[in-house]
């Protein structure tokens, strides 16, 4: 079909540069399976982490991607956004060791007890922090956290400057790979350690979108669908088209290789499922906002998400 | 209404305080020259800044040129301060010309003028200096010249030529005296140099010391033109011993 | 001709020398690659990534020169108006203080949502920056112009036109220039922030921010070389403007008799 | 008396006039709190917030002082030794636009590697960001001082010292407070980005930051206000202090008879 | 080696291959009073910076302060710039204690005195002030206080007393002559005025225009005190007419 007759689409990243989670998108898009379904989808990078919302709802872009505490505090602070779809299905935030440095879950109490964190800030690792503290039986004071949502994590844990890091293990792997640092990364994944096991980032729009253009949404998800399932069946050559597409993003193609390579098992849950969502995901995540004081009340799980334009069958 | 080009009526001035200029009345007719000595101190520069425009004086007085009042405002006089004025960033020739530069486009005319000119006076070799190369005399000279070229019909100096030699200062008294006659203008001129004061004006004012104010009006009637020996003339040195006088009887004014 | 060469040739000297103290620190302690590259290193990694880099390079002198006009423009117009009406200067100062005493990040995420991701934004946010510095310095200097002159200007009747461009604008130059280049130092950093805020995939800023996050030190650090190489070629170009249009600053003697009327006495 | 009050009074207006706009544009274009909040909800925000905020607010007050000084100090030190030594100048002054050049944030990462996440590196790049422009205005107004009083220390062989005291210093008092103001405005958002870069425990960077991602938008203004308010705070103080200082610049006589010897002459 | 204060020898001034002072040589006996004349641009102030170590003549030549050389060197003389360079940002008192300002600490006795020769000459009301509300003379007498008060052996003086009105300047220079006499120091004087250079001194140099060299060096024997009737005094209008005439031939020089 001509372009003349697609649905123009703009979808709001939640990182200012592209990386390779953008690779369905990508795939959607050169593969063309956002064109098979009407839709011509535009990529758009916020200004920062925190204004994907803010694009939603002032109208810049129709169709989000956000990590599920942001969804958290947006709809806390009536932001009238709803999530349409899981990205990923299960939690792979991790604690991060320099290689060959002690870091188990068995003994993650000692391993934890006087030692310096880093955290860029998020509010994920917010959230999952108190539950790995918790599960260790550590009180925050127990431990010294660093904040620097400017600084380098790997840098500063490869220098030494710090113990422990704070990340997906999506993004870190590669990360310490290209370090070419000797010996294998020491990684415990938070769920190994008391943090629950929900997933990380959601498609995402805004409720009034979402009641307007129901079969837009739709063919959107069915076609991120598609190319989700044919990037995890052809990792190289999805990785290469995100390559071509965004050639000066700085990436080597090694590290989106791996990069997508880890995410691809996140993106499934135990019935080899994309995107459902369940009232328990929220409900667990809404609580645990709600217990680090981030959001002031614990509303209907439903209040998130819709399932309904997740693709039949 | 009168006719006198200049008249300045009870203009006086106060700073923070201390009086420095009392009521002063003076009238100058068109076309004459008059010279104004005074001990220093005495208020004859804040005198030409007022008139000039610069300076606002106290509340009573007022300043006409050609029977209009011209309190605070500019551009009716060319005035030679009593520092040497030049601007940096000027060569000789530009500085020259300034004042066209300052109200209107600088013509060829005005260069040519202003090459003239200081060809003419001996600044022929410095038309592109700076005036930072230049020595006190030749910076004077400048300031001089550009005032001229302003062509403007009422001139203020403010000792113009206190710091050339006296063959230096003779060309320009003799270049000055040409010019007044030639275009008719009128001339307030400032000095220390009894002397230059008689050989030049028409009429001499002499004025008290601080708070100042014009104690003689003394016309000069020696005939003109004048040649350097009229410094042996008796009017002349008469007039030169009132004036010497006055000013030395200061300390009882 | 050899005044050229040394003025060129030391500062090539002082790079050398940061270039060997680099290399030095690296090697003597050990720093291992993922924490800082070698110079040598660095350098490469712009060599063989030339051809990717160059169009980002564009953009970001691009974003540099623009913003950096409209900046130096808004700086001298806003410290001429200011220091000429008091009430405007009162009034407005506070909110150049504050303009600056913001976060560039806090205050262009808002911008970016306003112009979108084009090109604009990134002048704007360079402008910003680049006419603080103008400006402080345009309304010190102006406050301070000599009376004197100032007083010939009045004597004849010389319109705030001329006066402004016949005895302020040179009596400002010194003050002038310090704060274009200032400015002019601060454009490119002005421009990497831009970028990082409101690039739609590829830009000088975020080809670094990627090689950091892939821990390719090499490629960080020869990234802010080339960011540096814009910085003081721009604050030379400044310089240079400053040594053509003051000569009166060097010389005794102006070069030559002017045959043609040069423009500032039209 | 009602001068100074009209010295208050007009940058409060300005700012009420700045407050007003900002209001009527959130409520004619229906802007949405979580998007931008209204400015009474930022202030309340701050002010229900300020038992939490004061000892952020201190923190970065004490960055931004500490900076400010080492940094002036060094500005001075640096644009005295520059533009004494000519070949130091042309070694150094690529090193210093390059200090500019480079973005603070490429700078502070492998600061704080160093120095690490204590107080120091932030008094380090706020110092970093502040000595820039006061080395330029003092260096540019230095190569400008009075020839001729140069000269008059010259001809009774004062010593470099009094020279530069008696002389130099008070000659460029105009083009270094210039600097100073520059870099009084400058050294809040230098303690911001140094903040973000890295610090155990709170600070004011990371409360707005921590704000902006949970959509707390009148916390994320009211923190933006505060900034803006030590930073105007700092700026008034730097412009005080030349007041106080260059009284000749504004007086015809001096205030008394002074009884004291002043220390400038010892 | 000979027993002059001061010893110029062969000093030549050359500007950007302009010859501005042609070789010139000069001896001043300790306790002397000499003057200097001659056309403006001469190389007057140049000679003046160079003996006081702020310019470097072009090689071959030396001056010598005591038989040692100075060249390029400072702090041996007090000197008065033909600019009344006052500090802007000094009031008149601190302004007359400059020179100890700059090189030691300011006493009470250097306070003292700088108040003291103000008030004697005039000033008193304005020790507070600072020099841009000072008239052009004031200004100048000030720069004097300040060159007198520096209590060098030595004194250059260029053109001090120009911008003064007669009454004022006798008494400035009946002050010098009490401090030359009563001190001992040794004094080297430009001026452009004639009678000045007579009046006040013991030897009379002329220059030539531009490049400068001493054409004249006139011992001028007039017993001392002199007094304002020495003006008529054969020996005196002889002294004056061959000084005025080596000026005006300057055209054949
Ligand atoms: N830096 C310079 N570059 C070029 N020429 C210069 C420089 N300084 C002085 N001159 C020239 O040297 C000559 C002598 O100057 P100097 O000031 O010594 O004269 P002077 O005898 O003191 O004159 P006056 O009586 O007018 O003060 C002048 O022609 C002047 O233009
Ligand atoms: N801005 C000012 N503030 C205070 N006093 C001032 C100011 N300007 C000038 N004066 C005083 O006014 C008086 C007259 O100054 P003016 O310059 O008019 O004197 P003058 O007659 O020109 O003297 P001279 O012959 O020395 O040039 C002086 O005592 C001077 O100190
Ligand atoms: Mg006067
Ligand atoms: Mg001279």
């Amino acid at each position: 079909s001509s372009g003349a007759t697609l649905k123009s689409v703009t979808f709001a990243y939640d990182f200012p540069g592209p990386d390779f989670e953008l690779t369905p998108v990508v795939v959607a898009q050169k593969e063309g399976f956002f064109a098979k379904a009407g839709l011509n989808v535009l990529v758009k990078f916020p200004p920062n982490t925190s204004t994907t919302t803010q694009l939603l709802t002032t109208g810049a872009a129709q169709v989000g991607f956000i990590t599920t505490t942001d969804m958290g505090v947006s709809v806390n602070a009536g932001a009238p956004v709803v999530s349409i779809g899981n990205y990923s299905m299960s939690n792979n935030w991790a604690l991060f060791a320099k290689p060959g440095v002690q870091l188990n879950a068995q003994h993650i109490r000692a391993d934890l007890l006087g030692k310096t964190i880093f955290s860029y800030g998020d509010t994920w690792t917010e959230a999952m922090l108190p539950f790995v503290l918790r599960h260790a039986g550590l009180k925050l004071s127990q431990v010294k956290v660093l904040t620097a949502p400017s600084g380098n994590d790997l840098t500063d844990l490869l220098a030494g400057k710090v113990n422990v890091s704070t990340s997906t293990t999506n993004y870190e792997t590669p990360g310490f790979v290209g370090a070419k640092v000797k010996g294998k990364e020491v990684q415990v994944l938070g769920t190994a350690v008391g943090a629950p096991n929900i997933p990380v980032w959601v498609y995402a729009t805004t409720k009034s979108y979402a009641t307007k253009n129901s079969a837009t949404l739709t063919a959107f998800m069915s076609a991120i669908s598609k190319a989700t399932a044919w990037a995890a069946a052809h990792p190289t050559l999805a990785t290469n088209l995100f390559d071509k597409t965004y050639p000066q993003s700085g990436y080597t193609n090694a590290y989106n290789q791996l990069g997508w390579q880890l995410t691809i098992p996140f993106l499934t849950n135990s019935h080899h499922q994309y995107f459902v969502q369940t009232n328990a995901q929220w409900s667990t995540l809404a609580t645990a906002l709600k217990g680090i004081g981030l959001i002031s009340k614990v509303p209907a799980p439903s209040t998130y998400y819709t399932n309904q334009f997740l693709p039949k069958g | 209404m009168s006719s006198a080009l200049l008249d300045v009526d009870a203009i006086a001035k106060t700073f923070a305080g201390t009086t420095v200029l009392a009521p002063t009345s003076l009238r100058v007719e068109e076309g004459s020259f008059v010279s104004i000595v005074g001990p220093s101190g005495c208020g004859k520069s804040t005198l030409f800044n007022i008139i000039a425009g610069l300076l606002v004086p106290d509340s009573g007085g007022d300043v006409r040129v050609s029977g209009s009042s011209v309190l605070g405002l500019s551009g009716h006089v060319g005035y030679m301060l009593q520092k040497d004025l030049l601007v940096p960033w000027r060569t000789v020739e530009d500085n020259i010309t300034m004042v066209a530069r300052l109200t209107r486009r600088v013509s060829d005319d005005d260069r040519r003028e202003a090459r003239d000119i200081a060809t003419r006076y001996g600044l022929g070799e410095f038309l592109n200096h700076y005036p930072k190369a230049l020595s006190g005399g030749m910076r004077q000279r400048v300031a001089f010249m550009r005032t001229l070229v302003a062509h403007q019909p009422l001139l203020l100096l403010d000792e113009p030529f206190g710091a050339l030699d006296a063959q230096t200062r003779l060309e320009m008294q003799s270049w000055l005296l040409n010019v007044w006659r030639e275009t008719g203008r009128t001339v307030l001129f400032i000095t220390h140099d009894v002397d230059e004061s008689i050989f030049l004006s028409d009429r001499i004012l002499v004025m008290s010391p601080r708070p100042g104010r014009v104690v003689a009006d003394l016309p000069n009637t020696l005939a003109r033109p004048r040649e350097l020996d009229v410094l042996t003339d008796p009017q002349f040195i008469e007039l030169k011993s009132t004036i010497m006088h006055l000013l030395h009887s200061r300390e009882s004014a | 001709m050899k005044k050229t060469l040394r003025s060129v040739l030391i500062p090539l000297i002082s790079i050398g020398i940061v270039g060997l103290i680099w290399q030095l620190v690296i090697v003597g302690f050990h720093v291992q690659p993922y924490v800082a590259p070698k110079p040598w290193d660095a350098v490469m990694a712009v060599i063989q990534n030339w051809g990717l880099l160059w169009p980002l390079v564009l953009g970001t002198i691009r974003e540099t020169v623009y913003g950096f006009f409209f900046g130096a423009i808004l700086g001298v117009v806003l410290g001429v108006v200011m220091s000429k009406l008091e009430l405007i200067r009162r009034l407005v100062y506070p909110l150049l203080v504050l303009s600056q005493a913001v976060p560039i990040i806090a205050l262009a995420s808002p911008l970016v949502l306003i112009l979108g991701f084009s090109v604009t934004p990134k002048i704007v946010i360079v402008a910003w920056i680049v006419f603080f510095p103008v400006t402080v310095n345009v309304v010190d200097g102006l406050t301070h112009v000599d009376q004197d002159l100032l007083n010939l200007a009045r004597v004849y009747g010389a319109s705030s036109w001329r006066t402004f461009t016949q005895i302020e604008l040179p009596g400002i130059s010194t003050p002038l220039f310090s704060g274009l280049k200032i400015g002019a130092t601060y454009a490119v950093g002005g421009a990497i922030i831009a970028e990082l805020v409101g690039s739609t995939g590829s830009s000088l800023a975020f080809y670094q921010e990627h090689a950091s996050a892939n821990l390719q030190t090499p490629a960080v650090y020869g990234t802010t070389l080339v960011m540096t190489v814009i910085g003081i070629g721009w604050f030379l170009l400044v310089a240079g403007v400053e040594m053509l249009l003051t000569p009166w600053q060097r010389r005794n003697v102006a070069r030559r008799r002017r045959v043609a009327r040069p423009a500032a006495d039209q």
